[in-house]
């Protein structure tokens, strides 16, 4: 699953850079590309034995590779999601939601960032939110409404001001823009949704 | 839409290459960290407090030019206008460390602060003492917490630089360096923007006829844009807006930078620099010297920022110590 | 047709208004003669041999801004891309001089020439003797005595300035020059035009994806014109012509110079830097110093020159030597 | 007379920058309209007793002004032009043919070039020709046959090579243009004749 969300953030290059030249400096999305890029090969490199151990080495990757904000912030979201993920070896709806939780508040506890102030986790939030209420859903079911969740969250970010962040400098100017980084967050779930929506459940 | 016309190879490689390039200018002074995009001076002395500089790409001889004598023990390079990630910046820590602690002294920017201090932590966990202080010399971003580093930088890392050669502990150098970037202003006008190498795009657009007072180096929006304007109205525009934000008085003394953003002229830099020599006269500012260049760019941008330290006998001690890098050689 | 966006204040003025700006980030240790567009050191020795240089204006720092110490003593500024008067060679030459005889060191051009002549007749009348070197390193610029005066002048000007600084007769300066002179072989690659501040129009067209190699600082046609390229293809073939023209052979040791127009980066600079270096490394040829910077530019012209330097024992004395000049710095 | 050729001189900058640009480096133009401006404001400071005192110091003043190539040499052929008009007070054809005469001479010894370089010479040595053949005639005819042959001079260079100067580099591509020089030294010639065409003539 976490090689498709590669290849997909990989193909969202352009998108993303689009949304950084608009409202930051335009490198969030060979950022992000360099980041998956980085952790599709560490993937293809070994194997690992539980869930915690492919997150936490993933968000590690992403970290050193990323750079820029995009980097701690992801990276943090995808390591630190997974400390209290014990040994677990597949992912399910609850894994999801401790995931998201505790991604969630470590990128807080981070970046410093609060909602409605324009970055990633006015999309991260809402999806960490949803996630726990279908926690005893199918995956693919749940998936579907976090990403919804992340898309609204998204949305919402085009009227927010930039307060936070590289974009924070625009101020007014941000306005009408989606934050790249919570657009971002948005395709990753949304990758992750179709993986288990067109991969995963026909095989169960 | 235009791309940048750019002679290079893989773009995904520019900065390792780079790299490559400018510690081959340092015979042997500087060495390059293996594996990781960092350099730092091969002569550090034992027992020295260590000065680490650094940030994204893309801006040379900013900020990885200016590591070398009496200047940055070392220096940490990310992406072009990305800063650089947690592993660069540890080893870069580890690299300069001489026991005394090392300064990290870079850019207020978002990203920089998230990863330095991400490596800060992973410092001290290895017992390394990091003391950070933030470069906030620009005018036109508001106030001081929201500040941006800009063409002021040089000022305070060759103050930092001659500190920490000459002081014995890291809080010494800290209180020298805190009063640089309190003395420090800055502000900047755009004409047109830089591109990244990796997208040949450029990070702005601002029309033929018009031009941007207060406009970062990765086009975060300045103080107002207007229509071209000769130099001496724009400097005195520019100047203003320095002089009554520390501000600077009657009997101050100052060293100036004129600081080209990379495609602007020396000519353009000399008569701006005229300009601003006859204001700080009229305004009864003592000038101990000026310096005009290219030191702090966002690759082929168009424009200038103006920069004034005001001096005490300390600060004018290293400043006027002699410096020996890549973007800056004083004797 | 695109115009050139620049700040300035009256296009008419750029010259006198440029030196001023120029002579103020001497602190004291230049000054500007009156009434000519011309500057000289302030602490010339008595009885030392004296060397001017000089050119049209719009190449700074080159050349007026390597008059310094262990530099030139002088420099006459013509109009932007228009050799100095007469009148003006002549001022400076009578203040530069100490009584040994003043060495004109400047590039091949036609203008240049008739008006340094002039002016060396009228000081001959004066009773100042002149000896002059014409700096002829552009290899693209076909026979010897065509060959034009492009980045590797400012490798001519350092020798000149360490000799006039420690040899007793203008003969033994006029003999390390034309040493370093044979020994000084250039290529340019140029990407686009720069512009004369007066009209605002570029000097040549280029296509956005063409290039051309040995293309002069005024647009003067090279060697041929191509497709972009990346960075270690054209260096290659920049390099093949320097090294089959002197010819440099294995065991030789040179100094690099890499020198950009005006509007090229120094990521661009360093990464060629970096090539340059790997193939002198594989031709067997030992660097003894490389240069990186914009030490001889058009305006904002956009490409890059690659200049060697061979040196022998007595060169590498005078190259050696620190240099103090708002161009070049060095310790 | 002068004074008019000053002016003209100025209003064809763009015409002079144009024919530099395209085989030269474009401030040809600037350099004729900074010179000829130096001049006119030189013959307002001061009056001139004999006209070879006029044409020296116009001549030095072009040499001071204009800088690059075209100083010099244009300034050559005023000043040592005038160098056997011993104290002549009045312009006429056998003056005229004298000073073109020894003007050119002084060019061709101080800039070494020959006819067919594609300089300035191509143009001043037919016009120092023909005058030496019209002579006795009126000015205003005399300087409507050297204006004639100054053109057709100029014309040829368009055929040329050029072979010295900043525009020699050029070579073969500066064939089909005219040497921007030599257009000067028409318009000069041209200005001339208009003077004494229309406003010396008539008051004869
Ligand atoms: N303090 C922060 N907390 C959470 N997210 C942040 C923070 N700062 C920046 N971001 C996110 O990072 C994104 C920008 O990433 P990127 O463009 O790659 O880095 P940079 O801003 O350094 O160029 C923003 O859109 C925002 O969502
Ligand atoms: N050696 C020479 N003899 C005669 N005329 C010359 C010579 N060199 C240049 N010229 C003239 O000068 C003109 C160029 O003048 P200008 O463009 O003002 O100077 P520059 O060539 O220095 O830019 C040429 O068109 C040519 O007619
Ligand atoms: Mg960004
Ligand atoms: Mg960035
Ligand atoms: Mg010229
Ligand atoms: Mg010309």
């Amino acid at each position: 699953m976490l090689l498709h969300v590669c290849q997909q953030m990989i193909g969202y290059t352009d998108i993303l850079t689009e949304a950084d030249k608009a409202i930051g400096d335009g490198d969030h999305g060979i950022g992000m590309a360099r980041g998956f890029e980085a952790v599709s090969q560490k993937l293809a490199a070994g194997s690992y034995a539980s869930l915690d151990q492919l997150l936490k080495t993933a968000g590690m990757t992403l970290i050193t590779s990323i750079g820029g904000a995009a980097g701690v912030v992801f990276g943090t979201w995808f390591r630190d999601g997974a400390k209290n993920l014990g040994g677990v070896t597949a992912l399910d709806a609850r894994v999801l939601a401790a995931w998201l939780a505790d991604g969630l508040a470590a990128v807080k506890e981070r970046g410093k960032a609060k909602p409605g102030e324009k970055t990633m986790v006015d999309a991260l939030e809402p999806a960490a939110v949803t996630s726990s209420q279908v926690a005893a859903a199918p995956l693919d079911e749940a998936l579907a409404a976090v990403t919804e969740a992340a898309r609204t969250g998204m949305e919402a970010t085009k009227d927010m001001i930039a307060s936070v962040g590289r974009a924070k400098a625009l101020g007014e100017r941000s306005r009408s823009h989606p934050d790249p980084g919570a657009v971002s967050t948005y395709l990753i779930l949304k990758s992750m949704w179709e993986y288990a929506a067109e991969v995963m459940a026909p095989g169960q | 839409m235009r791309k940048a016309k750019k002679i290079l190879n893989d773009p995904r490689n520019v900065v390792p290459e780079m790299l490559d390039g400018l510690v081959a200018t340092y015979n042997g002074r500087v060495r390059k960290l293996d594996g990781v995009n960092a350099m730092v001076r091969t002569d550090i002395p034992a027992g020295k407090v260590a000065l680490l500089i650094g940030g994204g790409s893309g801006h040379e001889p900013a900020y990885h030019g200016f590591v070398g004598d009496n200047m940055a023990d070392g220096a940490a390079l990310g992406n072009v206008f990305a800063a650089p990630t947690p592993d660069i910046v540890l080893e870069a820590t580890k690299a300069v460390h001489r026991g005394k602690g090392v300064l990290y002294l870079y850019g207020n920017y978002a990203g920089d602060i998230l990863n330095f201090d991400m490596a800060a932590e992973m410092a001290a966990e290895e017992g390394i003492e990091v003391r950070t202080l933030l470069i906030r010399d620009d005018v036109a971003s508001g106030p001081i917490e929201n500040r941006r580093g800009i063409g002021g930088a040089m000022l305070a890392v060759k103050i930092a630089g001659g500190a920490a050669a000459t002081l014995g502990t890291l809080a010494e150098v800290v209180d020298v360096t805190s009063k640089a970037l309190d003395n420090i202003r800055s502000i900047s006008v755009a004409l047109h923007a830089g591109s990244i190498p990796e997208t040949g795009q450029f990070t702005f657009e601002l029309a033929d006829d018009e031009i941007e007072i207060g406009m970062g180096v990765h086009g975060e929006p300045g103080v107002w844009r207007e229509k071209m304007v000769p130099t001496d109205t724009l400097v005195d525009k520019m100047l203003e807006f320095i002089l009554q934000d520390l501000p600077f008085k009657r009997g101050d003394e100052v060293c100036v930078l004129v600081n080209g953003a990379g495609s602007t002229t020396n000519m353009e830099l000399l008569i701006a620099n005229r300009r601003t020599l006859q204001v700080l006269a009229a305004n009864g500012i003592v000038v101990h010297e000026c310096v005009v260049g290219s030191l702090f760019t966002t690759q082929e941008m168009a424009g200038f920022s103006i920069s004034l330290m005001r001096l005490d006998d300390e600060l004018k001690r290293y400043y006027d110590m002699p410096i020996r890098s890549f973007g800056w050689t004083k004797w």
